[in-house]
């Protein structure tokens, strides 16, 4: 079965991204699919590079980015929601005049379309978010 | 692929405290030109979004309202609102934003888009759905 | 000696305005900013509790968010009355301390 | 045709839960996750309208959320149980669509 | 300056599903070395934060509830608890974390820091701070 | 009088740092001081410059940046809420090996210390969070 998964919050505050996590995790080992997680709302900033959690605490962004190479996972980060909160790839900085960018690895910026379409394609939709 | 989902937009909280009603509109506009079924559903604070005679000026932030009145030109036509929630909020029908479609099977008559919806009802529309994004 | 107590939420959607009314003391002020705004409206669930406490502790709410939300000021609750950012300053100004009820 | 229902809210915070079941049908399933694993505890204020509703729908627990929280199985209601990751995901995929309660 | 202000921690939020409780504890002991009059209050649903039996190995967050039992190392010894919020969520003082501190005035004797208290009492406690932090 | 800031969540998705903002703009004309604003949990989130709210938004960060400017406000962010979240000011980013920063223009990154000293010195301490 094909799992679609919607994080709407972001990292270390709200326990959302962890529970995705763990979620499309547990999926993955179930022997289920899940082609694209979606990071929407405040979500988006978990698919910062820049974040650096306290040594003994887990980094959200790496065990997305693990998982997303291991498994072949879309990580989609809403563009309109990311320019709002700041965060960019090497593209929208420089189409937007920023002299910086701060995307991880495995994650990508698109369009809401991607969300629809994720709808459309997957069996269930999972929303994780506060 | 022709296949056609039932999309439901569950909007629960209220606007401006938080970005949710904002940001669940901007997937609603989206999501029109992919041909679903789509219904948006109000419901609890959800109801407010939907409030006549909202003037952001004062606040700061720009006003969203009147973006539900163009819904219809996306061919959104249906935003079930939950009688409850309204007496709950001492609200009424006329407290809300007129919203409104042109109807193109019946000769473009122009139709209203808010069903008011009561609380049973509202289940069973939310139990009838394929895709469910909560707001 | 008074605080002036801040509800930013919805009474409708948490616990936060229950659990200031449960805490203010007599005397004290409490401001409705933010979706708090919809707890000094009349008709609701809500508005009967908190007209019960306008004679011992003033009630205001913030006049942007009311505006931005569609409310005018004749649906507020008898006794509960707007006020702009000035006086919010104001208010926090005369008061001993503020807390905010998040 | 059922909905698994996700709830991760604290029931004595937000009124999350209470919409939640004000709209479920008959067997459907409610999962507690999160802060909303505290809405499967006996003797709380809200326990007596979550065991009402056990016997129309399923109500299960997320065992990482209430392992965190310190809550053990011993003090859910009867009827409310525990369930793993796995458990969450198999209920996922049982029910015919997902709707979370935020 | 030798100035001491009585502050204030109000924990009104459960631990896990959101940072705050977490948060404001880096807060109280940075804060302890400033010497001043430190208070915390449990209220709502902050009094899941001092639930014994924490094991947050399941969600793979860090368990931060044994810091409360070190608060009386940095001298801050007086956490006040509702208890009205205990009943509502069927706890009572034997499910919460045993927090002590020794007390130097009293030949180190080691006493408990949770201190419970009515809701009328918490009242009270808000009402003479003079500085709030809410979490 | 002094009146001190905590802002507690993020731009944009909470109205907290509007609301803030919008005091602390009151505070000042009204002939009071904010020496200090400070920002914590996803506050820290103010203060990037990467953000690109659309074009008919206000531009939360500018408009904090010019408040400080105008009054000499001291823009104070958490830098134990900032590495969690990936703020970074230049220092910071050397410091972790990081390969860029974000901070904007007018805010600072500095202790919990800086936040209860602010208790301590103003008059009035004001929260606005969620």
């Amino acid at each position: 079965m094909k799992f679609g998964i919607v994080v709407s919050e972001g990292p270390y505050t709200h326990q959302a991204s962890d529970t995705a996590y763990n979620f499309a995790k547990a999926a993955l080992e179930g022997g289920h699919e899940v082609p694209r997680v979606f990071f929407y709302h405040d979500g988006v900033n978990v698919g910062t590079r820049l974040s650096i959690p306290p040594q003994d605490e887990r980094n959200i962004q790496q065990n997305w980015t693990a998982l997303a190479a291991e498994h072949n996972v879309d990580l989609v980060i809403c563009i309109a929601a990311a320019q709002r909160r700041g965060l960019l790839d090497e593209n929208e900085a420089s189409r937007q005049g920023k002299d910086a960018n701060n995307i991880a690895e495995g994650f990508r910026i698109s369009g809401l379309g991607q969300l629809i379409e994720m709808g459309i394609q997957t069996d269930r939709l999972m929303t994780f978010g506060d | 692929m022709s296949e056609v989902k039932k999309f439901l937009y569950v909007n629960r909280k209220a606007p401006y405290g938080t970005i949710y009603a904002l940001e669940a509109l901007e997937v609603v506009l989206i999501g029109a030109a992919f041909d679903q079924d789509v219904s948006l559903a109000f419901l609890d604070d959800g109801v407010f979004q939907l409030a006549k005679g909202q003037n952001t000026k004062g606040v700061g932030i720009k006003n969203f309202s009147p973006t539900f009145r163009a819904l219809g030109d996306y061919e959104v036509t249906k935003l079930y609102v939950e009688k409850e929630s309204l007496d709950e909020r001492g609200l009424t029908l006329d407290d809300l934003l007129a919203v409104t479609y042109e109807d193109e099977d019946d000769d473009y008559e122009e139709k209203p888009s808010i069903r008011l919806v009561s609380r049973a009802e509202m289940a069973d529309l939310m139990s009838t759905q394929d895709v469910i994004l909560s707001f | 000696m008074s605080t002036l107590h801040t509800v930013n939420k919805s009474p409708f959607a948490t616990q936060t305005l229950q659990s200031c009314l449960n805490h203010v003391k007599d005397g004290d002020t409490i401001l409705m900013i933010e979706d708090g705004v919809y707890g000094g409206t009349v008709g609701t669930t809500i508005a009967v509790a908190v007209a019960a406490i306008t004679g011992k502790v003033a009630i205001r709410v913030l006049e942007g968010d009311m505006a931005a939300r569609g409310i005018n000021a004749d649906r507020l609750i008898n006794g509960v009355t707007p006020v702009d950012y000035a006086g919010f300053v104001k208010l926090a100004a005369e008061t001993d301390r503020t807390q905010a009820w998040l």
